[in-house]
């Protein structure tokens, strides 16, 4: 039944890309000063549980950018800091803890070069690479990293067969 | 609690923009955005502000949706703005205690703020005129040469399609799910950082698994209706080229030929 | 490898031999046997409701049908295709479609006529001629009006509707339903039964999975379901007349079946092929 | 404990294009005890009623009271509506969360700030209330429950707040007959054991005809009509303009008459219609 498998690994890709859309599109971020904190990131722990969430965060990160009026480079700097955050917490499943450093490595490098060359943003990489970095240090291991120790009891839901 | 949002940002319409062929959109959007950072001084941004004005009026999208998307990243301009003024090194304008103006800072604060806005509403115009629907049809059409090299491109617009099928049923589903627990005593607007992670579960874990039914039905739906990838599966809307398309690349072609002749010729005319 | 048909005797397009189906579920050391030897054959054109309490065994039979589920013991062939035969899988899905309970969860696009046209763009039909499908599929359910609309902005009768029309593009011989009305309000069971009744006379196979007695009324023939085996098979005016059986596995009758035999416990002759509420109505006006 | 609602009004998406007046001047009043039905079509306006009841929505104008509480009042908390309105939705299963039954049912006392021991006892009580036996299901994952137990879990973890008023959105809604009657059997067990107010939200007229004290009929954001089932019923051309059924036993008593057959008015159960016809059968021999 490898061909039912494959239909259920895409279409669970799309479901988790959705509900990253749904978490971005219906929560205004969660914002301390100039640190925000978007819930969709908590979704960062997903490829934890399923291959599927690494094409599915990227077409998450895509689509919702689609619906947002933000220009076309948050478009392709989002989705692909979304894709190697999640190609690599896919790759760190092994070690919890870590699941969720690769999304806010990623976002902090690859949105923070987008804020500094391409947006002018001042002073230096590194600030801007801080800025958004503690964004998603906030997302990613105090909203994702009990999720997805809560969703541990659920893992029967990621079945693909 | 969910903001009373509508979906997207396209702007309903049949002007010839409208009608173009979605993968020429992106294409010339990226061709614009490319053409920004090729620009070195304000003559390179009259052009691509002329550019950008002929597009908008040819898409016949009124200002106050052109105008929507700065306002949702306005804060951003602003911020690089101030920062830009008052970092940059340079002959002082205005001193006013330790804040400095400098002649370059202003320069380069207009600029790149000039540059952005151009960025943002020359890519929003992509997303004002063209369905996101016909969008993903389009970035399809445009990845699928790219397949030999592991790029899915039909599961990519596959996602894509039921990504925005389903971002709509599953805001309901949201919404429902907040009130039930809302009527339970969830919280699920104050508190510390901590507290609203704890208080988000009662959400994400029912919205997780209602998600995730909604997969393994939708699965079993597109199997029954002989779904099996994307091999010998045609479309019902083909996307071929046609008159206006060409005239719209000839005339990105001109546009960028100009930035590149004003880009060489620069140093002649401003000396800054 | 030609997938191999079996010797087709024209009449019977689904011939379920003793299927058997079980469950397989982690931590339990006997399987869960939910379809327990059925044989049941289907003939051409015939309308067949199968009923039965939840946990039946009805839903996982006809999942077995169209091979989204494989048995476990015994056959199922489709227009003599094995479902067991990995090759012919997709012929025997072109024939016979399948309608769900749930309306949101098989509608796979963001617009209405790009799901109706999800079926045939996956049987590789030319472009032009799966306009025309569209056009007449969602003609026949009355929502060509609605085409362009997103699918959450339908009513669940609605978009039940739109699914029945994306199966009827392929142009299947035979649907398969499975407890289509059992999320939908009054109207909207009404306008899907129609749908179906239609469906019937133009000559495609229905197979209607279905707790509402009412509906299973319309059928020609109704095939009782408990605890994964088949315990009554007839003609609906034949199974009714077993209102006790029915009432043990809590499955209420039809309400002119009900009151027929109410009355005819009050020794009045009520004839026992009364079973809705227009062929009541008829004999009482008769014996005025 | 009364409920009394004047003149609610309330607009979805006020100014944006999709702009619906779906709540436009309703009013009412319920006794103690009472069990209200409330049928309309879909986007009639059933569930944004409901969703004012229990404070979930904000009127755009108009007054809900409960007891002598005003909950549409300024500065009125959730907190205090939570513990007098209790609200059922449809497939209410869709919300079970927590690990174990007990902990789920337990969540809207937690959240009331009772005591540990208090918890207990309503938890204990709300799930007997359900028929779902406390030491079998109170440590079992809600998710490995049949879809009937797992609706009765949800149910137990509105119950478990002791509401005064019981709001139930379709609470049979998508299960098979026998499921069907034992939800039904239960709530009128709840309104007998607990005495509550039962607000009962159905397309099922068989259910509303036989256990509601008095019928709201909403069409358009109003209440078009309301009174005893016998009453409502009666009403069938307007009921049909507005896309409502009869009951079954009244829609054929209805073309009983149509065709001249003499069927005494308000025939609404079996039992009803048995005598009727037994009546009629016994004159025309």
């Amino acid at each position: 039944m490898t061909n039912m498998r494959k239909t259920r690994f895409w279409v669970q890709a799309a479901i988790i890309a959705a509900v990253y859309a749904v978490l971005t599109v219906a929560f205004a971020p969660i914002s301390y000063g100039p640190i925000q904190v978007r819930i969709s990131e908590a979704l960062t722990i997903l490829p934890f549980f399923t291959p599927a969430a690494v094409p599915g965060l990227f077409v998450g990160c895509l689509t919702s950018n689609l619906l947002s009026p933000y220009g076309a480079l948050d478009i392709v700097c989002g989705s692909l800091a979304s894709l190697l955050a999640a190609g690599g917490s896919y790759a760190l499943r092994g070690a919890p803890a870590l699941v969720p450093l690769p999304p806010v490595a990623a976002n902090a490098l690859i949105i923070g070069a987008m804020l500094r060359f391409a947006y002018g943003v001042e002073p230096s990489f590194w600030i801007c690479a801080l800025w958004v970095g503690a964004g998603e240090v906030a997302a990613c291991y105090v909203l994702g990293y009990p999720l997805m120790l809560y969703m541990r009891r659920h893992k029967d839901i990621f079945r693909l067969d | 609690m969910i903001r009373d949002i509508t979906l997207g940002q396209y702007y309903p319409g049949d002007s010839w923009a409208h009608r173009l062929d979605p993968r020429v959109k992106i294409a010339v959007t990226f061709v614009y955005i490319l053409a920004l950072f090729l620009i070195r001084d304000f003559g390179g941004h009259a052009v691509a502000a002329a550019a950008l004005g002929v597009a908008v009026a040819v898409s016949r999208v009124p200002p106050k949706f052109i105008l929507r998307g700065l306002k949702a990243v306005f804060i951003i301009i602003l911020f690089t703005f101030t920062l830009n003024m008052l970092m940059t090194k340079g002959e002082p304008l205005i001193k006013a205690g330790f804040i400095v103006v400098t002649k370059e800072g202003l320069y380069n604060a207009v600029f790149m703020g000039l540059r952005l806005v151009l960025l943002i509403v020359g890519s929003s115009l992509l997303t004002l005129t063209t369905k996101p629907v016909r969008l993903t049809d389009g970035i399809e059409s445009l990845l699928k040469p790219f397949r030999r090299f592991g790029v899915p491109a039909h599961e990519l617009a596959m996602m894509m399609t039921i990504a925005l099928r389903f971002i709509p049923t599953l805001l309901e589903e949201t919404d429902k799910i907040m009130k039930a627990q809302m009527a339970r005593g969830a919280d699920f607007e104050s508190g510390s950082i901590l507290r609203r992670a704890k208080n988000m579960t009662p959400l994400l874990v029912p919205l997780f698994i209602g998600a995730f039914r909604i997969a393994q039905d939708l699965a079993m739906a597109m199997e029954a209706r002989c779904y099996r990838g994307g091999e010998g599966r045609t479309s019902l809307h083909e996307l071929r080229l046609r008159k206006q398309d060409a005239a719209a690349i000839f005339l990105t072609a001109v546009f960028l030929s100009f930035i590149l002749l004003e880009r060489w010729l620069s140093p002649l005319w401003f000396d800054i | 490898m030609k997938n191999v048909r079996m010797a087709h005797n024209g009449t019977d397009i689904i011939r379920i031999e003793n299927l058997i189906f079980e469950y397989k579920r982690e931590g339990e050391a006997a399987p869960d046997r939910a379809v327990d030897g059925v044989s049941l054959n289907l003939e051409r054109g015939s309308f067949t409701a199968v009923i039965g309490q939840n946990g039946s065994g009805k839903s996982t039979l006809a999942k077995n049908i169209n091979a989204l589920l494989l048995p476990s013991g015994g056959a199922v062939y489709v227009d003599g295709y094995n479902t067991g035969d990995a090759e012919a899988v997709w012929e025997i899905r072109r024939r016979a479609g399948m309608v769900f309970q749930n309306p949101d969860n098989q509608l796979v696009s963001a617009i209405v006529e790009d799901d109706v046209a999800f079926g045939p763009e996956n049987l590789g039909i030319a472009p032009d001629e799966i306009r025309v499908r569209v056009r007449e599929s969602l003609l026949s359910v009355h929502m060509y009006g609605e085409r362009k609309k997103a699918p959450h902005l339908l009513s669940g009768g609605q978009k039940q509707r739109v699914a029945i029309a994306g199966v009827v593009a392929m142009r299947p011989e035979c649907i398969i339903f499975d407890e289509p009305t059992a999320m939908l309000d009054p109207v909207g069971r009404e306008e899907v039964m129609e749908i179906i009744g239609r469906l019937h006379l133009d000559g495609v196979t229905v197979v209607l999975i279905t707790h509402f007695m009412d509906e299973a009324a319309l059928a020609d023939r109704i095939v009782v379901m408990d605890e994964g085996r088949v315990v009554l098979d007839g003609a609906p005016s034949s199974v009714f007349r077993r209102a006790d059986l029915l009432r043990k596995l809590s499955l209420d009758a039809p309400l002119a079946v009900e009151l027929a035999e109410r009355l005819r416990g009050k020794g009045f002759a009520i004839p026992d092929d009364i079973i809705n509420t227009e062929e009541m109505v008829e004999f009482l006006c008769r014996s005025k | 404990m009364p409920v009394k609602v004047e003149d609610l009004v309330y607009v979805y998406s006020e100014g944006l294009p999709y702009e619906t007046l779906a709540l436009d001047g309703v009013s009412f009043e319920i006794a103690d005890g009472e069990f209200i039905g409330v049928i309309g079509r879909t986007g009639s306006g059933k569930s944004t009623l409901i969703q004012h009841l229990n404070g979930i929505l904000k009127p755009k104008s108009g007054r809900v009271f409960v007891g002598d509480a005003e909950i549409t009042a300024k500065g009125v908390k959730l907190a205090e509506i939570r513990r007098k309105i209790g609200l059922v939705f449809q497939y209410p299963e869709y919300q079970l969360f927590e690990e174990t039954v007990y902990k789920d049912v337990a969540f809207g006392p937690v959240s009331l700030g009772l005591s540990q021991r208090e918890t207990d006892r309503r938890v204990r009580e709300a799930l007997s209330l359900v028929g779902l036996d406390f030491s079998e299901f109170s440590e079992r994952s809600p998710f490995e429950l049949s879809g009937g137990q797992k609706r009765r879990a949800a149910i137990a973890g509105v119950l478990s707040m002791k509401p005064e008023v019981l709001i139930l959105d379709e609470p049979t809604a998508g299960l098979d007959p026998g499921s069907h009657m034992d939800i039904l059997n239960m709530i009128g067990e709840i309104r007998r054991r607990e005495g509550v107010v039962v607000i009962l939200v159905s397309h099922n007229m068989n259910d509303i005809a036989r256990l509601s004290d008095r019928i709201f009929v909403m069409n358009e954001g109003k209440i078009a009509l309301s009174g005893a089932p016998a009453e409502v019923f009666a009403h069938d051309e307007f009921l049909a303009s507005i896309g409502l059924r009869l009951p079954p036993v009244a829609e054929m008593m209805r073309k009983l008459r149509l065709r001249g057959v003499d069927i005494p008015e308000g025939v609404l159960t079996i039992d009803e219609a048995e005598r009727a016809l037994e009546g009629f059968l016994r004159r025309a021999r």
